[in-house]
């Protein structure tokens, strides 16, 4: 060998031939051999390469939808809609759809980890789609975990352990219920932002003085011929969604009768809205005005006495308050008044402003017009589901408000949250993140790296929905009494722990009390122990010798239901012998702008983490990835605002900037923002992103306990900055912008 | 011995007597736009999501969307039907004749437009042709971090970068269904599969089935609805009918 | 006789009148060979000045970035990189792919079907333009292979017997262009050659060293004996018959790639023609310029290219221009009049939407400035006038093509859909291929000579000043 | 500079050092395509030949040949159901790695020889129901050892004996030599 030319350069040569002669050939040895791995046991019910099916539940939302997964070697596949499961009849939303991206998403908690409160779980400020996200390694075992449970619960007084949860009434909800009621803790609290903006308490409390019975009214679009929904948005977020849509499918394609006729009152047209065959814009606060108008136009029409509920109103002075002309009002009124299967559904907006109860109760009572209580395509009472033995609804924001106090004077000394991330889905103004901060110790068991978590002092994941086992209460949707069955229908990806299996554990670490209230050896068997007076019970869809067969049909089955049942009939004596206000609403805050803010109908509370639902189009407005505000192109025109300005939203609280989109179908005097997104944490796809329109609300509740979420008057400024928000549609063909003067 | 000309892949029929053999009926009139149907497409087809940039520059690899428009100004202002757009897989496709590399070709068996992706070099001029403009391309290699692949479909390839794709109604469901059919010596029968969207649809305002068997339900719905066919009059044969509602 | 009886005023007149014609034309200003040639191998063998070096190491540098890094990066992470999307699916490649072949046109027109309509300003300039042919369509094939999303699959595209009854399908116009490009490329390619190889033998007697060697090979051993001439003459002669449908299919094809899809604005049956009168319309627009630079910075070029040329070039450059616009129109007012809804969308877009300054801007340099300059001779005849107007010709095309593909695609059946197109990374490998344009021309003017020497010589010999009565004409002599 | 370089080259050393490198990048080649062709590694040397030869029918393994569309590995317990009774198995050195997977729980990680590419969608059980044998593709297990693929699955090799199945049968032909029947 020449000096010029050493050993080195040979084998430089030498391996760069080897790589071009790999790269050439079509890739060395290393990509083309896969190494497989046979069963250790084959089940025999599987073959490889064929799927394997579970039913279970959906946890993307409280309403309990039945699933089936396919299943291929242990992976989940899809998510299908569980076609036996009487709720939602084989169907899913895209919620429920995308729950596989929550199962596998990479930014999970993967196992017990302790943190100073704050600290972040992955790595922050990173490109969401091509960056390196290292996670927090889990730096705890589940004994020690356990450990740290146990000593919670003895190191602590009962009354100062308190638990927080999601809306959903599942298996979890009666362990610690159970262990509550045994051990003087402090009976869980339930809440997600969902609820709020259902406002469920609304809902029930006005059933409650109408009807005499706190529940939920269900209302049968199906059977009904002319609906009127006062902001109800029914086919996105509203309860029960399938179920709803599944009656707007009725309503529209009743065989036997005509085309059923929609019309919605709201100020910001809704996908409900929108597929209404008339939409009302009318002025926000006026809605129990109009429809007590409407009631006695109705009224009127049919002859007969005047009832006391619509004897106040002055229907052309309500018609003129609510923007709207009176003969519009009085057409809508006789066509309630003609048709037989007429239906008045309050909700939305409406029912968060501060005569929301007054709205809630006038719209109800629009129905004994028709007197379609308790009938087909009417009000009735939603089912209580199996082992239920009346409704229990989740917490008021008003409760969270006397919560979150109790928190913040530390009357509690350790909480407990699972399911639900307060921090982000209670308003602001509740000041959770101070009351959190006065808990001694915080422990969460989420599944994800969410807010509360990241302010916790320990997190103990949870599994994820379709890894784990459980039950779910339906509150509402079917007539059916409805128990919904979970199973695992993977392993564990991750080293997480079933909660209840945790508090199993440490309750015998504890002791005493505790001890022997949980006289299980796992989570299962408090599950069997659970179904367990089912099996007795008439009227079951399935029924099983024995308890074994019992429990394996409920998994196979995705739950148990009675195969007959019926609504609720509501006691209706006095609906209308009584005095309703049509009082308008106060509004609080100084703005020239009413706010509504609409849940994400893609996004909903939790599902700002998936990927795939992030960039599904919004159904109104097919923006993507980010939250918006929309407002009439009239009014931009007025404040010289184009789309994609940058404004800020000040409310009496706080403020939140978001980018314009000009929405033609909005009150000029409304704006409307989407709630789902505006995460601090939660992992890569929902990490600063968006606004919350939450952070807007100020502390204050209608006479029900709901949040005065539609009840702001809110201001505009602009910041000059700009902000691209990615939209699906065109602007040039479905907005002609850009397109030159025609 | 059969030659390439007995292929018949890119065999043309231009009358009225064509009858495909797949066929939806999309009833617009109960479409509520909810998604469903986009996030089931993509999760059993293993669509990539494409992240907030490309998304709002017209990337997005949904293979159905759902459309809607504005009629009227405030306060008279109305949302248009909503409109699930996706491959209509024509019987004379525009898409297949274009493509210089037979990787849009017509399925003589499935009466169906195939979409090779092994075989496509990416010229895109089948996006071109497409009147719908329901075809999405590859334009990058999507990123899916780990776990997130573990959801994907065994039955459908996972395309990489500089392919052209589209919806393909499911065809791995069909070839299932017609595997289980004949490993159990009958034919398909009606409702016995469906495609992710339709499976999901919370509103079955999506049908799907045999249009060439008038007792199918898809074949029913299409006679009571009267049926349209989008863009009919470019002699694209569209195997998907919509009634526009009232 | 007649001769004789002039008086001395007349034959001054004679004198001036022929000088005139000598300052004038090429044609019948002849030199003694061996110094013609001379400065034809001065022009090409001459000692670099750093401004070449200088231009070469811009221009190399341009096509390394341009060509090379920023299409490694479009091939290793795909087109997300560049401008596309949906629904326009294509880009400024397709607009460079068409653009480029169109300035080959030009080539193959001076050199081919002048040559066969004899037209004798073609002389000097041929060789130039016929590099262009070569030279542009080399652009084409590269941007066409940008623009696939899997380059590395194009021979794919190629028919080739596998055991997998694959076959590319004919059916489609991507494929012809393949073919019709491929046949446009070799036949012009040999075309150029063919004429060349007098010129290399003259260069081989000329150049010692390197040179010499490199023109022996080229020269396949030429010696001009009477034989060869007329092997040479026929070959020359079969190509430039052969060679002008070939031209005419390779832009007509282009345009079935648009006019075969079912666009609005796309569909149209006067494509065909349309297309190749905006090929021809930029290619002399194109030729124009690069006449106007080699006279500029090359030796002696203003004894070979005079201001004669520039104005035949012109008067063709402004028939083209009246052709294309006729074309453009014709093409318009029936889309407007038949009045479906879309087109009619798009032609508004063309006009009003967010690219309608190139709309107007591109009436303005294809109609407008050449009308307005060229009628006038004396304009057309200055070489940096032409070359402005010509270079202003290829902008205008090139936004007529961008206003066919981008422009056009944004606009379609399904107005959910409708987006524009906002060029990202192909701005760089635009900006490489125009880079290796040049670069080409620049290395080529070292290595080839640009004037076909004997191609003046012939016409030198075959001109000649007659005088029929008091008229001063020039005569031309059949030659072959 | 490049002068140099060439006279260098040219000398006798140059040539040598062309050689060389000329003589690597070739030997190198040949060794990356050798490698690409060559079985890999297993971590049993399993014998095909020696269970066929007991007369161990492929479906006895691989069962989802018949009923779907992957035919699969067995599983350790199928293995072991034999193995544990044959005393070799606890003393022989060669199925070491079977007893110690089967005792430690820890699956066995096979190398599957026989592969389409991922565009590609195969289907076991149609080809089994169409008559096929195993051996029609897989060739002869008893004279293999070590798995061994004996042909390229590539698209000449299937369409070759789709279209030989269809012969003149047209309606037939389309449908096995449709693209969507195994690419999708």
């Amino acid at each position: 060998m020449s000096k010029n030319f050493s050993r080195r350069d040979f084998l430089k040569l030498a391996g760069v031939g080897t790589t071009a002669t790999a790269v050439l050939t079509g890739c060395g040895p290393a990509s083309r051999y896969v190494k497989r791995e046979p069963y250790m046991q084959m089940p025999e019910y599987t073959y490889n390469g064929q799927s394997t099916y579970y039913a279970t539940t959906c946890r993307e939302c409280a309403a309990g939808c039945g699933l089936v997964v396919r299943t291929m070697q242990g992976r989940a596949l899809k998510v299908e809609g569980n076609a036996n499961h009487p709720l939602n009849l084989g169907k899913t939303c895209a919620r429920g759809q995308a729950t596989l991206h929550g199962l596998y998403n990479p930014n999970r908690v993967r196992g017990p980890i302790k943190h100073s409160r704050g600290e972040r779980l992955y790595a922050s400020d990173v490109d969401p789609f091509n960056g390196e996200f290292p996670d927090v390694a889990a730096n705890l075992n589940w004994d020690d975990a356990t450990q740290v449970v146990a000593d919670a619960l003895t190191k602590y007084k009962p009354n100062e352990i308190a638990f927080l949860m999601g809306t959903a009434s599942d298996h979890l909800f009666d362990f610690v219920t159970d262990l509550a009621a045994a051990t003087g803790l402090n009976a869980p609290v339930r809440f997600g932002a969902l609820s709020m903006f259902e406002a469920r308490a609304t809902l029930s409390k006005a059933s409650e003085n109408l009807f005499g019975e706190a529940s939920l009214p269900f209302f049968d679009l199906g059977g009904a011929e002319v609906v009127f929904s006062f902001g109800a948005n029914f086919l996105e977020t509203w309860l029960s969604p399938l179920a709803y849509t599944r009656g707007f499918v009725g309503l529209r394609e009743g065989k036997t009768k005509l085309r059923g006729y929609l019309v919605q009152f709201e100020a910001r047209m809704s996908q409900t809205g929108g597929k209404a065959d008339e939409w009302i814009p009318i002025q926000p606060g006026t809605e129990a005005l109009v429809a007590l108008a409407l009631g006695r136009l109705a009224f009127e029409r049919r002859g007969g006495a005047l009832p006391r509920a619509f004897a106040d109103v002055d229907p052309k002075e309500a018609a003129e308050k609510a923007g709207v002309e009176f003969e519009t009002l009085e057409r809508l009124a006789f066509m309630f008044a003609d048709k037989a299967g007429s239906l008045a559904i309050p909700g939305g907006a409406a029912l968060g402003q501060s005569n929301g109860l007054e709205v809630a109760e006038a719209v109800l009572a629009l129905n004994a017009i028709p007197d379609n209580f308790g009938k087909r395509g009417g009000v009735s009472l939603s089912a209580l589901a199996p082992t239920q033995t009346e409704y229990h609804r989740p917490a008021s924001p008003k409760e969270m408000e006397e919560f979150t106090a109790k928190l913040a004077s530390g009357e509690i000394k350790a909480l407990f949250i699972h399911g639900v991330n307060p921090l982000f889905e209670l308003p602001k103004a509740l000041d959770f993140q101070n009351a959190l901060s006065k808990v001694e110790q915080v422990i969460s068991f989420a599944t994800f790296p969410d807010e509360t978590a990241v302010a916790a002092d320990y997190i103990f994941p949870d599994h994820h929905g379709l890894e784990s086992w459980g039950y779910q209460r339906v509150f509402t949707g079917s007539a059916l009494p409805i128990l919904s069955g979970a199973q695992p229908v993977v392993s564990p990806f991750y080293d997480t722990r079933a909660t209840v299996d945790v508090f199993l554990a440490a309750a015998q670490l504890a002791g005493g009390n505790f001890a022997s209230a949980t006289p299980f050896k796992d989570e299962v068997e408090f599950l069997q122990s659970k179904i367990a007076p089912l099996m007795n019970e008439t009227g079951g869809h399935f029924s099983a010798v024995d308890a074994p067969t019992f429990d394996a049909s409920f998994q196979q089955y995705g739950g148990w239901w009675k195969t007959e049942g019926a609504f609720g009939a509501p006691n209706t004596a006095d609906v209308l012998n009584r005095d309703l206000s049509g009082a308008e609403s106060q509004f609080v805050g100084e703005g020239e702008f009413y706010l509504v803010p609409f849940v994400s109908p893609t996004l909903a509370e939790a599902g700002a983490n998936k990927p795939w639902l992030q960039e599904l189009a919004d159904p109104t407005t097919t923006v993507m990835w980010s939250t918006w505000v929309e407002i009439n192109p009239h009014t931009a025109e007025e404040l010289q605002i184009d789309n994609e300005d940058v404004v800020k939203i000040i409310s009496e609280f706080g403020a939140v900037e978001v980018a314009v989109y000009k929405y033609p179908a909005i009150r000029p005097d409304t704006i409307a923002i989407p709630f789902g997104n505006g995460h601090s944490a939660y992992g890569r796809y929902a990490e600063g992103r968006g606004a919350n329109p939450a952070d807007l609300f100020s502390a204050e509740y209608n006479q029900a306990g709901d949040i005065l979420f539609g009840g702001l008057k809110v201001k505009i400024e602009k910041t000059g900055k700009k902000l691209a928000i990615p939209r699906l549609e065109s602007m040039m063909g479905v907005y002609h912008e850009g397109m030159g003067e025609e | 011995m059969a030659t390439v000309s007995d292929l018949n892949i890119s065999e043309v029929k231009l009358s009225e007597e064509y009858v495909g053999k797949w066929g939806m009926f999309i009833n617009q009139d109960v479409c509520t736009g909810c998604q469903a149907c986009v996030a089931a497409c993509s999760m059993e087809n293993n669509i990539p999501f494409v992240g907030d940039e490309d998304s709002g520059y017209g990337r997005t690899m949904n293979w159905i969307r759902i459309e809607r428009f504005w009629e009227g100004e405030y306060p008279e202002v109305k949302m248009t039907q909503n409109q699930p757009m996706m491959c209509q897989q024509c019987g004379h496709a525009p898409c297949e004749p274009v493509c210089p590399a037979f990787a849009t070709v017509h399925s003589q068996t499935q009466q169906l437009n195939l979409q090779v992706y092994n075989r496509c070099v990416g010229t895109r001029y089948c996006a071109n042709g497409c009147p719908y403009q329901v075809r999405s391309f590859n334009w990058r290699d999507y990123k899916r971090p780990e776990p997130l692949p573990n959801q994907f479909n065994p039955d459908v390839t996972v395309r990489r970068r500089g392919v052209m794709e589209k919806c393909t109604f499911c065809i791995q469901r069909i070839h299932q269904a017609e595997d289980k059919a004949r490993s159990e010596g009958r034919e398909v029968a009606d409702g016995e599969f469906t495609t992710a969207c339709a499976q999901v649809c919370p509103a079955d305002a999506i049908t799907f089935g045999r249009v060439d068997n008038p007792e199918s339900l898809v074949s029913q719905l299409t006679k009571e609805y009267q049926g349209v066919r989008h863009l009919e009059e470019l002699g694209t044969l569209p195997n998907i009918s919509y009634f526009k509602g009232a | 006789m007649a001769e004789k009886n002039k008086s001395k005023a007349e034959h001054a007149h004679d004198e001036h009148t022929a000088e005139h014609f000598r300052q004038k034309h090429l044609m019948l200003d002849p030199l003694p060979r061996g110094q013609m040639n001379d400065m034809v191998m001065e022009a090409m063998t001459g000692k670099p000045t750093w401004k070449f070096w200088l231009t070469v190491v811009i221009l190399g540098s341009i096509v390394v970035y341009g060509l090379g890094y920023s299409w490694y990066r479009l091939i290793a992470e795909g087109l997300g990189i560049a401008g596309v999307n949906r629904p326009a699916y294509w880009g400024i490649f397709l607009v460079n792919t068409v653009f480029w072949i169109g300035i080959s046109h030009a080539g193959t027109f001076i050199s081919a079907i002048l040559r066969v309509f004899k037209a004798e300003f073609r002389r000097p300039f041929t060789r130039i333009a016929e590099l262009m042919t070569t030279f542009g369509l080399v652009q084409a094939g590269f941007s066409i292979f940008m623009h696939l999303g899997r380059a590395w699959l194009s021979y794919w595209l190629v028919p080739y017997p596998n055991e997998r009854m694959l076959w590319p399908n004919f059916h489609s116009p991507l494929s012809w262009d393949l073919l019709a490009i491929t046949t446009y490329l070799l036949s012009s390619t040999m075309y150029l050659f063919l004429p060349l190889i007098p010129d290399l033998a003259m260069a081989r007697d000329k150049s010692t060293g390197w040179r010499k060697n490199f023109y022996r090979i080229l020269a396949i051993g030429f010696r001009g004996t009477e034989g060869e001439w007329t092997h040479l003459r026929n070959a020359m002669n079969i190509f430039a018959y052969a060679i002008i449908p070939v031209m005419f299919s390779v832009h007509t094809i282009v345009s079935w790639d648009f006019a075969a899809a079912t666009r609005p604005g796309w569909n149209s049956t006067i494509y065909g023609p349309y297309f190749i009168i905006g090929a021809l319309h930029s290619g002399m627009g194109a030729a124009a310029v690069v006449l106007a630079v080699v006279r500029g910075t090359m030796k002696h070029m203003d004894y070979f290219i005079r201001g004669e040329h520039f104005d035949a070039i012109g008067k063709l450059m402004l028939i083209i221009s009246m052709g294309w616009a006729y074309f453009y129109f014709n093409d318009y007012i029936v889309q407007w009049y038949g009045g479906d809804k879309w087109t009619k969308q798009l032609l508004h877009f063309h006009e009003a939407g967010p690219l309608g300054w190139m709309w107007l801007a591109m009436l303005i340099v294809n109609i407008a400035i050449p009308w307005a300059i060229l009628w006038n001779q004396k304009w057309r005849s200055n070489p940096w006038l032409i070359s402005i107007v010509g270079i202003l010709i290829n902008v205008g095309m090139w936004f007529e093509r961008y206003l066919i593909v981008p422009v056009s695609l944004a606009i379609n059946r399904m107005p959910f859909t409708w987006r524009l197109y906002i060029p990202a990374v192909e701005v760089y490998l635009s900006l490489g291929t125009l880079a290796l344009f040049i670069l080409f021309y620049v290395i080529a003017s070292k290595l080839i000579p640009f004037i076909p020497v004997w191609e003046v010589q012939e016409g030198q010999l075959a001109h000649k000043l007659s005088k029929f009565g008091r008229e001063t004409v020039v005569t031309v002599s059949e030659l072959e | 500079m490049i002068k140099r370089l060439f006279d260098w080259l040219k000398q006798p050393l140059g040539l040598v050092a062309v050689g060389i490198v000329f003589l690597a990048v070739f030997s190198a080649a040949v060794y990356g395509i050798a490698l690409t062709q060559k079985a890999p590694d297993q971590p049993i040397q399993f014998p095909h030949n020696k269970h066929v030869g007991f007369g161990i029918q492929c479906l006895y393994c691989h069962p989802g040949a018949s009923k779907g569309p992957n035919a699969g590995l067995p599983s350790q317990a199928k293995c072991w159901a034999c193995h544990n009774q044959i005393a070799r198995t606890q003393t022989s050195e060669l199925l070491a790695p079977l007893k110690n997977a089967v005792e430690s729980g820890t699956p066995i990680q096979w190398v599957p020889v026989a592969q389409v590419p991922d565009f590609v969608q195969f289907n076991h059980r149609a080809h089994i129901a169409a008559g096929k044998n195993c051996e029609d593709c897989h060739g002869d297990m008893t004279k293999v050892t070590v798995a061994e693929n004996p042909q390229v699955f590539n698209m000449g090799f299937c369409l070759d004996c789709h279209v030989k199945t269809a012969g003149e049968d047209k309606v037939l032909l389309n449908k096995l030599a449709d693209c969507g029947t195994c690419h999708y």
